[in-house]
């Protein structure tokens, strides 16, 4: 118990920083001063200047939004979608409706998600909001998959025929029943997901598509300032850990919600298995072992 | 010039030593690379087209002309008929360079079927009616007075094969001072010393080149000893490893112009007061600065910085917001919205168009910077959009007024289009006497400065690394000229 | 037959009264209290499970049985406070069939990883090279001394292709394979018909007749009767009595005892009125098919013609694997790959439920065979049942959640149980919430597949007594009541005996009890008779 | 397994269908971008005369739907066509580029199962204890980091300071195996990630396994840790980890890019966003086409396993 809390405190730690920064940090950004040749470490800039000699601390209070709400929104959008596909998926004993809603993603998989990216951005010119649903499309497929892999077992479960002769609808079968079966695997790929969103935002940052190449965004500030790794390392560091603490905390958290919701099976063995061992013959002398009272088993 | 490390022991006097393998990272082309000196695109390409094959003549470190195949070139009196002598040299196969093998070479690249880069550079040429006149002489016809007809023959690109060559992918054959061993496109190119080369047989007995496109890659094979040449480094690399005494840093400087593009043909920039508001903008200092990391140096609006005929009397421009925001004024245009073109197609672009942005905002002038895609992006900014960035290697200051300035230049971005400029060019190109053509290229220049379409805000510093064995680098050539990644003149200590 | 001769023979061998004299036991539960959240499922229970000896829990629905016998496995509830002593003197594993033994067969894995893996454990001293043919060896004589003569077909299989009663005995050769000291059998006869039942009792005997101590979870009073030696009855989480079987059986001193091991004849008698009128549902040229591994199909069930009318109870008898769920679940929709027709009311019902409207789907109702697995293990009970009124009946969600709550007490759960997770109800409770489930449709045709297995006789004359009352004041209600059990045929007025999918036998209950035309039919009634010789008077 | 083959070849027929669907996709994509090889050939010399001749020498001037149609009809020749910038027939780029993208995937595969699932099952047998809490966040915080920052670390420290491995594999060309010590590095980086992903997704399919009942069984039946772990509980917990072990391979054919550019590797992710830079289409397509049936194949083989693990999924009425 007390652990369970105490990851849910340090999760929550981990992701209050960022989030905070992302929150606050633009209202404290103020206005930018004057630039500074790039990567000069001091000379009043607390953390040093960047590739294009801005504050690093500026841009740090500014580069938080743009990653939180551009990676949370596209990953939630992948996953918006992902969700009812595979879980038709899943759930539909027509194989050619199946065929129908995962063949053509398989198209969209086939091609890399960078490139596809790439292209798409290229010939369309998004904007922000564009932006975040192209990665959230390309990351669909992938989600969709595994939505159907993680609910395959449960869709097919005497549970789901039940809920079916209850006649409750599609999608209080899928979300309540399916999705809540997969939960744990689904959350964990989520987590994941966040991650590689973003990087993929700041790459196609890089490549010219999507947000400008030296827009205040942590992920872009770490692919483009990493020419001066070694010159001025903050510039690289400081929103790069911020960004793990981003995604770090924010699977702890879920990790820790879900270790507390969901009842286990009952017959899921205790820890504490009191048996005691012959130590004799067949017969013989038994060593004792008590049952203290009052113990509890974890849930 | 300061000398850097490796300038100063090349010139330290140490006797060149023969002998040794060095390995040469370039940024490359990829699996479509070729080994056809008239496809030469990027570095890469040119340095192995270098080290292969000749051209008649070359630049010199001031982009004036160098003989190189050409040892001697004589104009008749209207400057319209070129008579040049070629040195007595040989390709690898032991055949001599003749006067056919150079009309074959210029044909070939004039093919209205091909579009070799050089054919607009040879355009000069009446290739119909040149001839040879002997084994080694020929003579040019022109299609008009060309007093800089030399730059002609050095002209980028303008390589000399022997007669009938045409597949340069299994065993090319130049007259330059390596010969072919081998070649993996977009990954490595094997070459040996050539001890019959004309101009001194090189130091190395091998050179390899092979292609990392990442600038991290290049230094660290640099840094790990897997490479003793890297070509290309980030302005920051070099500060970090400028003494750090691993490698030794060679700055070639004004090997880039770097300037934005106003199009002088079109609102708001074809009112020369809101040009001039824009010369008036620039913080130079801070562009270079923050988009070159200080490597490099500020510019004029004028290209050619140190060139010869460049015209380095005039007064350097400097910052004024306030005159610039009178002129603005003057041409009602306050509140001034305009649209910046930039792509990652080259170092800098990016950033200096954020720079850019930041200082005109403070004269009152929003600039909105345009992404584009960087696979198309010169050939989108030469006629639509009215500012982008752009940038220039080193070439002499006449190529750059005729291929870019002229009323029927091919890539004119700034649409700089005036009859009275177009004659002056003509009459400096029938001017025999260098002086007097100086004088006219000064006029061109000074018209430019005042009212020009370019912002020429920068001269960026090409930076190589070398292991500190390398010696024999030149440090004052700017790219693509002779001296430049002249790997014959290299030695390992 | 055999059986008897053992049941009697045990009878006349001295049962040693003082434990003194009995071998040590090998396990052992004294003074256990398991408490969950404030409720407390059992308090000071003391079980003794001596080798050679059959120590029998028997109890109500929700008595505990089942939270005692995993205390002996060392499982607990999630969040119990355990108090108590378990001690087991044994180094080797426990045996253990669960009352769901489902739940316990990985449905990734074939049947034979398991098996395959305990016997590998056993012989692991073998060399190499014979080992392999041992390993199989013993598989199938474990399979086949719990009445699985198909091996090479079970092994092959995934838990999902076996019948209820199948998967149960697939669990007992498991528990039969491992050579435990002790062999925990939670309801271990409860989907097997009477033939398959005697076989099973047999086995469990023999297994006490090794030496080992089996501990046994039943409300079947036959199988206790044949098998315990000693008896522990439970009530409400506390033991009311304990002892040796033969003074319990001849001599109880508590009146719960009594009631609890009271004959059986008190059962009502069916409704004689024999029903008239047009078929609610009829079945016409049945045939139905499971994919069989991928070795093509297998029809396992084939009904030319079955008609049901309103207000009329049938009876679905058959051993094991008959296909008695297999025709449940294509009346209800459930199992698509079959051909023929299902009629209500003279219109085709569609194949798959999925094509059902909400009409349909109330008309005919299923109630699983398997109640664990047919609820959603993360909502409470009450919500999963009121949500068959809210959606297939319109009902607003606190009326229906009133209509749920009233159903559940009539069928004997109280209102604390209905607030809880299926987790956390017994086998038995969770039968009856899945039949309340059901009931909350107001089906026309209810088929109900062995809702009454997990429960002991006061309960189930209870829930066939609501069923019959149900249908004689529901007149358009129709019942298929699929059961092995003949103790469960009250409320039954026709009967279907199938048998490897063939309907060999169909006919007024009275009738096909009295006077059974198929020699299968007969030998089914023979086995009740013969288990259920030592009360028989 | 009869039901099984027919599903295959029900597969890999749609396959065929979406291996031209990738092509198309590509085609259209790449002839949407703005310019074409013409375009990009010329570079910083867009004179719109060597434009317009470039374009007419590479015969790009007709329409796109007929050098689609020829290319097409190519490729049933089994001719996947050649370069526009070089000439060179697209199989060499194929042949070339596959060999360098090859070892270092399979190497990376290699470790990368059992190293994902090791970590995984390590983290689920100790939920909720320091080896969880461990894995848990350093997979996470590796996670976070991306290739290049990783890269640019590992280089750093094992090549430049340490000395003990060579920073690229500059140089090498194809035969990266001759010297296999180039390898470590790149298959390091490669690893970091899909490693991470990969762990925490079978972990989370093996914390619900490991409280099942059947494991429970296995496990109270005195079967050994291990065999309890990896025949009883994997299974269940295997088939998500199939679908994005599946999509890691293919990332690892096609979408190495940051990988092969930091160490010189030049596979088939280079060779692709050279192409499209080159708006070289015959290249490109030929990649479509590899990528496609690659896709195909792997997506076939992760929904098998997924099948056979969830075999009641067949039945669902
Ligand atoms: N996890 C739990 N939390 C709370 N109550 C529980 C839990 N598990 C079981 N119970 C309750 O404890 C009581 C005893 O359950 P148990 O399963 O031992 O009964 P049983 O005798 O096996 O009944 P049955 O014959 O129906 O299987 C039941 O009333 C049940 O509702
Ligand atoms: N999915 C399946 N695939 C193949 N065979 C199956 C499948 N499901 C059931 N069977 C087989 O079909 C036959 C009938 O099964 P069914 O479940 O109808 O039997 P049952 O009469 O209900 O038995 P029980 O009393 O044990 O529950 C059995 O032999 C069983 O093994
Ligand atoms: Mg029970
Ligand atoms: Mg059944």
């Amino acid at each position: 118990m007390r652990g369970r809390r105490g990851r849910f405190a340090l999760g929550a730690a981990l992701v209050a920083v960022p989030l905070a920064l992302a929150l606050l940090g633009p209202l404290l950004a103020g206005e930018p001063g004057p630039r500074s040749p790039s990567f000069t470490v001091g000379g009043g800039h607390p953390l040093g200047s960047d590739f294009v000699g801005r504050d690093v601390v500026r841009q740090v209070l500014l580069g938080g939004r743009p990653v939180v709400l551009t990676a949370l929104a596209a990953t939630a959008l992948a996953y918006l979608v992902a969700l009812p596909v595979g879980l038709a998926a899943a759930l539909t004993h027509r194989r050619g409706l199946e065929e129908l809603l995962m063949r053509p993603l398989d198209v969209l998989l086939a091609v890399p998600s960078l490139l596809l990216i790439l292209l798409v951005a290229t010939v369309f010119s998004p904007g922000a909001v564009g932006l975040a649903a192209l990665v959230a499309l390309v990351n669909v497929p992938d989600a969709a998959r595994l939505v159907r892999a993680a609910g395959a077992e449960a869709a097919a479960r005497p549970a789901v025929e039940a809920l079916r002769m209850q006649g409750e609808s599609w999608a209080r079968i899928a979300f309540g029943y399916v999705g809540r079966s997969a939960l744990r695997t689904l959350v964990a790929d989520a987590g994941t997901r966040l991650t590689g969103v973003l990087y993929l935002v700041a790459t196609a940052a890089f490549l010219g598509v999507g947000v400008a190449p030296d827009a205040a965004d942590w992920a872009v500030m770490v692919d483009r300032n990493r020419t001066g790794l070694f010159v001025q390392p903050w510039a690289v560091v400081v929103p790069a850990v911020l960004i793990v603490a981003l995604t770090t905390g924010t699977n702890l958290l879920f990790d820790a919600a879900l270790d507390s919701g969901g009842a286990r099976d009952r017959d899921r063995p205790g820890p504490r298995r009191r048996r005691l061992r012959r130590t004799g013959p067949p017969g013989g002398r038994t060593a004792r072992k008590r049952a203290t009272a009052g113990r509890e088993t974890p849930a | 010039g300061t000398g850097t490390d490796a300038d100063a022991e090349a010139g330290g006097g140490s006797a060149p030593k023969r002998g040794g393998r060095l390995r040469a990272a370039f940024a490359g082309g990829g699996a479509s690379e070729t080994l056809d000196p008239h496809l030469a695109n990027l570095f890469a390409d040119v340095a192995r087209a270098k080290a292969l094959f000749d051209k008649l003549a070359d630049y010199g470190a001031d982009l004036s002309a160098q003989p190189r195949l050409a040892s001697a070139w004589e104009p008749n009196a209207a400057l319209d008929r070129w008579h040049v002598t070629l040195r007595e040299a040989d390709f690898h196969d032991g055949r001599p360079v003749t006067a056919e093998d150079v009309l074959y070479s210029y044909r070939r690249i004039a093919d209205p079927d091909k579009a070799f880069r050089a054919k607009a550079s040879l355009e000069p040429i009446d290739l119909a009616a040149s001839r040879a006149t002997g084994a080694r002489s020929l003579e040019f016809v022109l299609k008009r007075p060309t007093a800089e007809f030399p730059n002609v023959l050095a002209s980028f690109g303008a390589y000399i094969v022997p007669e009938g060559a045409g597949d340069f992918d299994r065993k090319p054959v130049g007259s330059g001072p390596f010969r072919f061993v081998s070649f993996a496109p977009g990954r490595s190119a094997v070459l040996r010393r050539n001890d019959a080369y004309w101009d001194g047989a090189p130091h190395l007995d091998e050179l390899e080149f092979v292609v990392a496109n990442e600038e991290s890659a290049r230094v660290n094979a640099l840094l790990g000893g897997q490479v003793e040449y890297a070509h290309e480094l980030n302005p920051t690399t070099a500060r970090a490893h400028e003494d750090g005494g691993r490698i030794s840093i060679v700055r070639l400087r004004n090997s880039a112009m770097q300037a934005f593009c106003m199009k002088t043909d079109r609102p708001p920039f074809d009112d020369a007061r809101v040009r001039q508001a824009f010369f008036l903008i620039a913080d130079r200092q801070e562009l270079v600065d923050g988009a070159l990391a200080g490597a490099g140096v500020i510019g004029n609006d004028l290209f050619g910085k140190g060139y010869e005929y460049y015209a380095g009397t005039l007064p350097q421009r400097t910052r004024d917001l306030d005159r610039a925001r009178a002129l603005l004024k003057e041409a009602g245009a306050e509140k001034l919205k305009v649209t910046l073109d930039t792509s990652a197609v080259a170092a800098g672009f990016t950033e200096a168009a954020a720079v850019f942005r930041d200082q005109a905002r403070e004269a009152g002038v929003t600039v909105e910077i345009r992404m584009g895609s960087k696979d198309s992006y010169w050939s989108d900014i030469l006629d639509s959009g009215t500012l982008c960035c752009y940038r220039s290697g080193a070439m002499p200051i006449e190529a750059h007024l005729s291929q870019r300035l002229l009323t029927d230049s091919t890539t004119n971005a700034t649409g700089w289009r005036h009859a009275d400029f177009d004659a002056l060019y003509r009459q400096a190109q029938s001017t025999r006497d260098r002086a007097e053509r100086g004088a006219v290229y000064e006029r061109m220049q000074r018209r430019l400065h005042t009212e020009g379409g370019f912002l020429v805000w920068g001269f960026a510093d090409w930076i190589v690394g070398t292991a500190r064995s390398v010696r024999g680098v030149d440090a004052k050539a700017p790219a693509n000229t002779l001296d430049w990644a002249r790997f014959d003149k290299v030695w390992l200590a | 037959m055999k059986n008897r001769e053992w049941a009697e023979a045990k009878d006349e061998e001295p049962v040693p009264d003082d434990p003194a004299s009995a071998p040590a036991p090998v396990a052992e539960v004294r003074d256990l209290r398991v408490e969950v959240g404030g409720t407390v499922l059992v308090d000071g229970v003391n079980l003794t499970a001596r080798p050679g000896r059959v120590t029998a829990l028997v109890g109500t629905s929700g008595s505990g049985k089942t939270t005692t016998g995993l205390a002996l496995l060392g499982t607990y509830p999630p969040g119990a406070r355990v108090s108590g002593e378990v001690r087991i003197a044994a180094d080797g594993p426990v045996g253990y069939v669960p009352q769901h033994p489902a739940s316990v067969l990985n449905p990734a894995r074939r049947v034979s990883a398991l098996l395959t893996d305990i016997a590998r454990l056993r012989l692991g001293r073998l060399p190499r090279a014979r080992r392999r043919a041992a390993v199989a060896r013993e598989v199938r004589r474990a399979l086949a001394e719990a009445q699985l003569p198909d091996a090479d077909t079970v092994l092959r299989r995934f838990p999902h292709q076996l019948s209820g009663g199948q998967q149960q005995r697939v669990v007992l050769a498991q528990a039969l394979l491992l050579g435990a000291r002790v062999v925990v059998a939670d309801e271990p006869t409860t989907g097997q018909d009477a033939l398959t039942k005697a076989r099973v009792t047999e086995r469990l005997a023999a297994l006490a007749a090794r030496g080992i101590a089996v501990v046994l979870l039943s409300h079947d009073l036959d199988v206790v009767r044949a098998l315990a030696d000693d008896l522990v009855v439970l009530r409400e989480g506390r033991v009311v009595e304990s002892g040796p079987a033969h003074r319990l059986w001849s001599a109880p001193r508590h009146p719960w005892t009594r009631a609890l091991l009271a004959d059986r004849a008190a059962s009502d008698a069916p409704d004689p009125a024999p029903k008239t009128g047009p078929a609610a549902l009829r079945v016409r040229g049945l045939t139905a098919r499971h994919r069989d591994g991928g070795r093509g199909t297998a029809e396992v069930l084939r009904v030319p013609e079955l008609d049901l009318r309103a207000g009329e109870c049938l009876a679905v008898l058959g051993r094991s694997g008959s296909g008695k769920t297999t025709l449940g679940r294509c009346l209800a929709g459930l199992h698509r790959d079959h051909s023929g027709q299902i009629l209500l009311d003279g219109v085709p019902l569609p194949r798959s439920l999925r094509d059902r409207d909400r009409s349909a789907l109330a008309a005919v109702q299923y109630v699983f065979q398997d109640a664990r697995a047919a609820f959603d293990e993360h909502r409470p009970v009450l919500g999963q049942v009121a949500r068959t009124a809210v959606r297939l009946r319109g009902v607003p969600a606190d009326t229906a959640a009133r209509e749920a709550l009233d159903t559940l007490t009539g069928l004997g759960l109280a209102e604390t149980l209905a607030h809880r997770r299926p987790g956390q109800l017994s086998g038995g409770e969770l039968q009856r919430a899945a039949l309340a489930r059901a009931l909350l449709a107001r089906p026309r045709v209810l088929v109900c597949d062995e809702i009454t297995s997990g429960l002991d006789p006061v309960t189930r004359r209870g829930i066939l007594g609501v069923l019959s009352t149900l249908l004689r004041e529901r007149d358009d209600l129709a019942l298929v009541l699929i059961t092995h059990d003949l103790e469960s045929l009250a409320p039954a007025h026709r009967i279907a005996v199938l048998d490897a999918g063939e309907v060999v036998e169909e006919g007024p209950a009275e009738r096909v009890l009295r006077a059974p035309r198929h020699p299968f039919t007969s030998a089914l009634l023979r086995t009740r008779d013969r288990l259920g010789a030592p009360s028989g008077s | 397994m009869s039901g099984v083959r027919r599903f295959v070849a029900r597969r890999l027929l749609l396959g065929a269908a979406q291996t031209v669907a990738v092509v198309l996709l590509i085609f259209a994509l790449t002839e949407a971008l703005p310019g074409d090889a013409a375009v990009a050939l010329a570079g910083d010399q867009p004179d719109p005369a060597r434009i317009e001749a470039i374009r007419a020498a590479l015969r790009l001037d007709r329409p796109a739907h007929e050098r689609f149609a020829d290319w097409a009809l190519g490729l049933l020749h089994g001719d996947l066509g050649t370069s526009l910038t070089s000439g060179r027939p697209v199989a060499r780029y194929l042949a070339d580029g596959f060999g360098p993208t090859l070892v270092p995937a399979a190497l990376t595969v290699a470790l990368l199962v059992p190293a994902g699932f090791g970590l995984g099952i390590l983290a689920a047998r100790h939920e909720g204890r320091t080896a969880d809490r461990l894995i848990s966040s350093v997979t996470l915080a590796v996670y976070a980091v991306p290739e290049f920052a990783l890269g640019v670390l590992l280089v750093t420290v094992l090549a430049l300071r340490l000395g003990w491995l060579p920073p690229t594999a500059v140089g090498h060309g194809t035969d990266l195996l001759a010297d296999p010590s180039v390898l470590v590095l790149p298959v390091l980086v490669l690893l970091s990630r899909p490693v991470c992903s990969l762990a925490r997704l079978v972990r989370a399919g093996m914390i619900d396994a490991l409280a099942s009942p059947y494991v429970a069984q296995a496990r109270r039946y005195g079967l050994s840790g291990a065999r309890v772990r990896y025949a009883h509980a994997l299974p269940a917990a295997l088939a998500p980890a199939a679908q994005q072990l599946a999509r890691t391979v293919d990332w690892l054919l096609s979408g190495v890019i940051v990988v092969e550019a930091l160490f010189v590797i030049p596979g088939l992710g280079t060779v692709l966003l050279d192409a499209v830079a080159e708006r070289d289409v015959p290249v490109v397509q030929g990649l479509a086409v590899v990528f496609g049936v690659l896709t195909v194949v792997l997506n076939l083989g992760a929904d098998l396993v997924a099948h056979r693990l969830a075999p009641r999924a067949g039945v669902a009425a």
